[in-house]
């Protein structure tokens, strides 16, 4: 009996598991979508070696950080040593009554490269292959799974009188990305040509098709990135983050579809793909424990504040090609948030361990990739000379291009 | 023999080229250009912006110069329509004209 | 014992809803690869606003109106209220064996939107984007759990001596669909420059490999749709469900390819496309019922339907840039119909109650469609001005352009 | 107990059916992605058509080719009759105790067209259409399925002493594709204008999204084709498999980025692509055998292995447009070899049989193909006439382009 | 009246519409066009190559004879680098011009 | 100086320019055009129609007028298959050529 449902939760896991991978096709669709085509082989190429890179990293040192066990427990830090090490009992419900530990590895696994993919979008066009590849190496093998351990591997947010919640990572994977990406678009400054002096000039991405692929593909995985935080495939619970996840989707859709045409009077698509992407985020620190009428609430506001988001961040002259910001960090701060005023859980105690996380995390992450991305500029250079960034960073990081047979505008 | 570079309007091709043919202007080339112009508002992200490029039709003929007024005419009617933007038409002389695959000369190469 | 079964009952059905979902791609891939990328943005706006606005309503009132319960059993129209509201025993087997009562919404849910999506391609390219809309919010949120009652929810269909049969939706997902887009195509009439007195002028696809992609999505997708249709995980009938819509599908690949290499001399890719969708449509309604055999010759007889259908309607000059009324009325009636002829429940009476069903279905949808169409036409507009369709709908509903770095034909 | 423990067992098979067959559209993307633009139609026909003929010819006589049944345990050939039959027991425990009859069926019959797309990718833009789908035919309802009796059928490699070890395909698929793509890729010959007397021309792709898309999906349906490989849900293994296969991939990846940086100083997207592809197919013998970091090792050396085999193939002027014969056939000896060197199976005699395994399969892989070419192309006509191919096959074979919007450059 | 033939690497094509709209040259139409010329090395699958196509943009202006001059230190101005690749002007001269939509010839129509 | 524009079949186009460049023309830029011209049948969803659009490289080359013969001849040699559709050669007088970088006019401009 045990072992049946052990077996029927595990598959569960590993079905959640392969739903998050298929996220990072969604990410480098979306990415490269939102961005011009002169720049298309080098986005991929990120994309491509962020999930390698972070599952590598993760193997060796990311697992061990971020649930060092209960030694570690309310601390700040800790680690378990180098590689994966499977305990004895890791294949029974033992260890866990709804995965083994290889399911419990290989999930986790999928969630610490997402961070660092988020901060890809952001630094697009303009930012040095192998630096950034460093910064990978760095964040999803450091950054990600300290701050994980605080809350998900029993430190001390998980240690407050009311613990800080965050269901499956709009703190913990979205803003941990979202402020290495504000980091680094500060660090790197705007891209050549975006902001001048009579105003800012929008710089289109090249191919709407390819974006909108993305946003569905990354909806598709929510299912498996929410549905799977459950940690078992209980049918209530998962059930419900089911309709949360989605009602907050098509609310955050509608949310930026109206902001955008009362704001600009035209449909833009891309706000909406923010706003499918805005709910998601921001239904995820509390999918739980949300009814379906807080859900749509909760979205709809995350696509209504990615829109102004996107506006204020031009505003401040802070280039993020593809809006990771504000729906990364903008709705992953606000979801986080959510989880004490709406639902089961609502009530100040709660805003307040809120609060404490988004400051911590918040606090922690921008210093350490700020540090480390002004570090990185210092030594190796971040940013690609202007030749190569007005040329393409296809043609001067890969020789190649991405649409070879293709007739492209200049510039 | 005289060569026209054609400016107009790309939805006045399809009927340019049929009256051509039929007042039997054969050399006929076009292609692609962009000229500056007022064009639609583009939004992007919240912001708006302008775009000042208009794609135009370039053809280039070359007739025997008795045929140019007749083909000026069938030009100035067909791609008319009598707001900005109807184009241009510049008539330049050609020295000479060569059909490469038989090696006839002038008003034969045409 | 109960539980266990019950959890991957649902489990299945909550996997089943993600691949359903995933078909909202699989359509919208299809839609824009088949027209022009003049009008890309336009679709892929429509069909990202879709399952939004589908779900939205879904929650609001669709599936109050399709599932009113035991007091309207056999009636023609029931609503047991607004809003989601989880019964006491929602989240047991006592409300459902196979699946919780969030479950259950959620699947049916991503099921609405199908059918609006459906239509979407059919008046693709001239549409005005408000006007559809609105025409969204009304059939996903009334036209289509109207009649899903009839037969799903308990209603007259269901109540017929001998039931009416429609296992996964030929009729009440793909027909219902396919009655909207024969009314738009109608209502808005074709396409500049379709149909010449000289002729048909064929209006090609502008990106096959984004087509190909959303036939395959597609196909992925209906192993949810036909699958999670047997409501539980019975290991019996679901695979036996995966047998037959993959012959069905891979069938009708081979009859549209045949018919159009004998009619044409030809290998046009974009009937083979439709020729697998075509199978899956017809073996919809039957596929927990049919032989392997039969599904072969179902699907076969689709895929050669759909290639005539296209013909035919082209000889009647009603424009349907991408096959929705061929594929999902064409076949959604085939397949309703094979039912009766075919496999376990074939013989008179259920010919008879097939032929009632298809025939109320399609008199009402039409009836409905066909008058919301026309009342739009009247009061708000249905199509876009002759300026605005030579231009393309991108530039002048959206302001933008789909491939922003790509140089493209004119016209 | 035993019917839960089915249901589950089951559930996973058929979802891991699913995920294979998302294998095809990872095929055509990247295949077409790899390619021209003046071939893409061509591609997708081809890729569209290779699943639809290889589950109908499973169905008819491939699935009684390759599990004949007990009677032909240790055989090199057998047959059960034509057609699908199923047996009394087909739904239940007593068949299997992780799938039914259909789960099988379908399962397996998911495999039988991979082989034959495989070999799609080597012989592209320049083959004749029906020649290749001729041979389509004939590879996936003969060669493959009676390689494959061989040893899942029960055949003589499993009747050696110590059994030949293939767990999920390295050889039975990827080197059967493998093998059948270097025998047409050399009697087709090289495209023209590849190979110069001043050296290789390279030939770009078009569409390096679509192939990074191809890859993702590859990706994630293999946790279907390895998962789905166990048989049955089985919580450690499966989950162990997850790991093994996911690690291999991203050790691939780094393998291929390192060596192309290495030999070319340039950071080649495509060998990153193959790269992940290699160490997929690497680990695939040996997905269910493997530590971590033994998978790594093993990913890692058939990342590198394949950007060799690609430099090596040129050299030979044996013109394989997407890599299928470095990746499928080059990683797949390896994989398969791998597990005589790596793992719980590692040893001298493990070592001996994998060689009996690849050196039979190879011999009459190779054979068999090759004579089915050189006839072919005997009879029918294998490549299409000269002007055809710099024209392109879509506008010769399908009347058709792929992208009728876009401006491409002349040849 | 003449037509020039400026052809121009597209990084100055901006700038150089502008201060030519400045001089008050209003017949502008340019284009995309290719010349040989040593480009980068280009990488695919282990081979590297060499493209040996760049990219330029035509503008094809026409004026009237008082303006050449001044136009020509126009485009000096603007388009030069002093790198290799600056590019070439050519003047031919033109026997008409026609304005479509009024049917104004030669320096009314420019 | 002259300026020739030769439309050639664009699978001449390698061939050419190599020719050209051995015989010292150097000035040398190219460009897709179109012409009207019956190309294959194509078809779509049942569909057949005739794309009647053929493509044509243009190729714009200015040389002095002693080059003039030898530039014929190699395009007439390069360029010349015997079917329909192999191009024509229009020659036209130039006024001027400025090279940009330098300034350099005319002859030291090619
Ligand atoms: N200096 C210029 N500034 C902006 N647009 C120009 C200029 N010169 C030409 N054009 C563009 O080229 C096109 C050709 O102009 P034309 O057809 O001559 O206009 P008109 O109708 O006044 O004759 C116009 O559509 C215009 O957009
Ligand atoms: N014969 C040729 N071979 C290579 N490139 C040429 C040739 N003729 C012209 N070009 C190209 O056309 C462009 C125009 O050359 P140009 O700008 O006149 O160079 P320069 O700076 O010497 O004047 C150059 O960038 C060059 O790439
Ligand atoms: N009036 C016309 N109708 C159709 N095609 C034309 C016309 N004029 C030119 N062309 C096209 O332009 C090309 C140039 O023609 P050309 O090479 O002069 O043919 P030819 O071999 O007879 O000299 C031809 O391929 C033809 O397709």
């Amino acid at each position: 009996m045990e072992d049946t449902l052990f077996t029927i939760h595990n598959l569960w896991m590993m079905i959640a598991t392969s739903m998050v991978f298929i996220m990072h096709l969604g990410f480098a669709s979306l990415e490269a979508g939102l961005t011009r085509s002169k720049n298309t082989v080098n986005i991929l190429f990120k994309n491509t070696m962020v999930p390698a890179v972070g599952l590598l990293m993760y193997a060796i040192v990311g697992f061990s950080l971020m649930y060092p066990g209960k030694d570690f427990a309310g601390a700040w830090f800790g680690f378990s040593g180098f590689g994966v090490n499977p305990p004895a009992n890791a294949l029974t419900p033992a260890y866990n009554a709804g995965y083994t530990y290889w399911t419990d590895f290989i999930f986790q696994a999928m969630f610490a490269a997402t961070a660092v993919t988020i901060i890809s979008g952001a630094v697009a066009e303009r930012i040095k292959l192998f630096t950034f590849l460093i910064f990978a190496v760095f964040y999803a093998g450091f950054c990600y799974p300290v701050v994980g351990m605080w809350k998900w591997g029993g430190g001390f947010l998980q240690a407050l009188a009311t613990p800080f919640y965050d269901f499956a990572g709009s703190s913990i994977v979205h803003s941990v990305g979202g402020w290495g990406a504000l980091a680094g678009a500060i660090v790197l400054g705007p891209r050549i040509g975006k902001y001048k002096k009579d105003g800012v000039i929008p710089i289109p991405g090249h191919n709407m098709p390819l974006a909108t692929t993305g946003v569905f593909l990354l909806w598709f995985g929510w299912f498996g990135f929410n549905g799977g935080s459950v940690l078992s495939a209980n049918p209530g619970i998962v059930s419900l983050v089911f309709v949360t996840t989605s009602i907050a989707a098509a609310a955050g859709a509608m949310g930026a579809f109206i902001a955008s045409y009362a704001l600009f009077k035209t449909n833009d698509l891309t706000m909406v793909l923010n706003g499918i992407l805005a709910g998601l985020v921001s239904i995820t620190a509390g999918a739980d424990q949300m009814s379906v009428g807080s859900s749509a609430i909760i979205g709809f506001i995350g696509g209504v504040l990615a829109v102004f988001a996107v506006l204020a961040l031009d505003k401040l002259k802070i280039d993020d090609p593809v809006g990771a910001i504000p729906v990364h960090l903008g709705c992953g701060i606000w979801g986080t948030l959510a989880v004490g005023i709406f639902g089961n859980l609502a009530g100040g105690a709660q805003i307040m361990s809120q609060l404490i996380g988004i400051g911590v995390i918040g606090a922690f992450c921008f210093a350490v990739s700020f540090g480390a991305f002004f570090l990185l500029n210092k030594t190796m250079g971040l940013r690609v000379s202007e030749t190569e960034e007005v040329e393409g960073l296809d043609i001067n990081e890969h020789g190649m291009r991405s649409y070879s047979d293709f007739v492209v505008n200049e510039d | 023999m005289k060569k026209l570079e054609i400016y107009v309007r790309s939805s006045k091709m399809e009927d340019l080229k049929k009256e051509l043919h039929d007042i039997n202007v054969n050399f006929l080339i076009f292609s692609d250009v962009k000229a500056y112009g007022k064009n639609h508002d583009k939004h992007y992200r919240g912001q708006a912006y302008v775009d000042d490029v208009v794609k135009k039709v370039k053809l280039e003929v070359v007739i025997s110069d008795d045929m140019l007024e007749k083909t000026i005419e069938t030009v100035m009617k067909v791609a008319r329509t009598g707001d900005i933007g109807d184009g241009k038409i510049v008539v330049q002389s050609v020295e000479r004209v060569y059909r490469i695959r038989t090696g006839e000369t002038d008003i034969n190469a045409l």
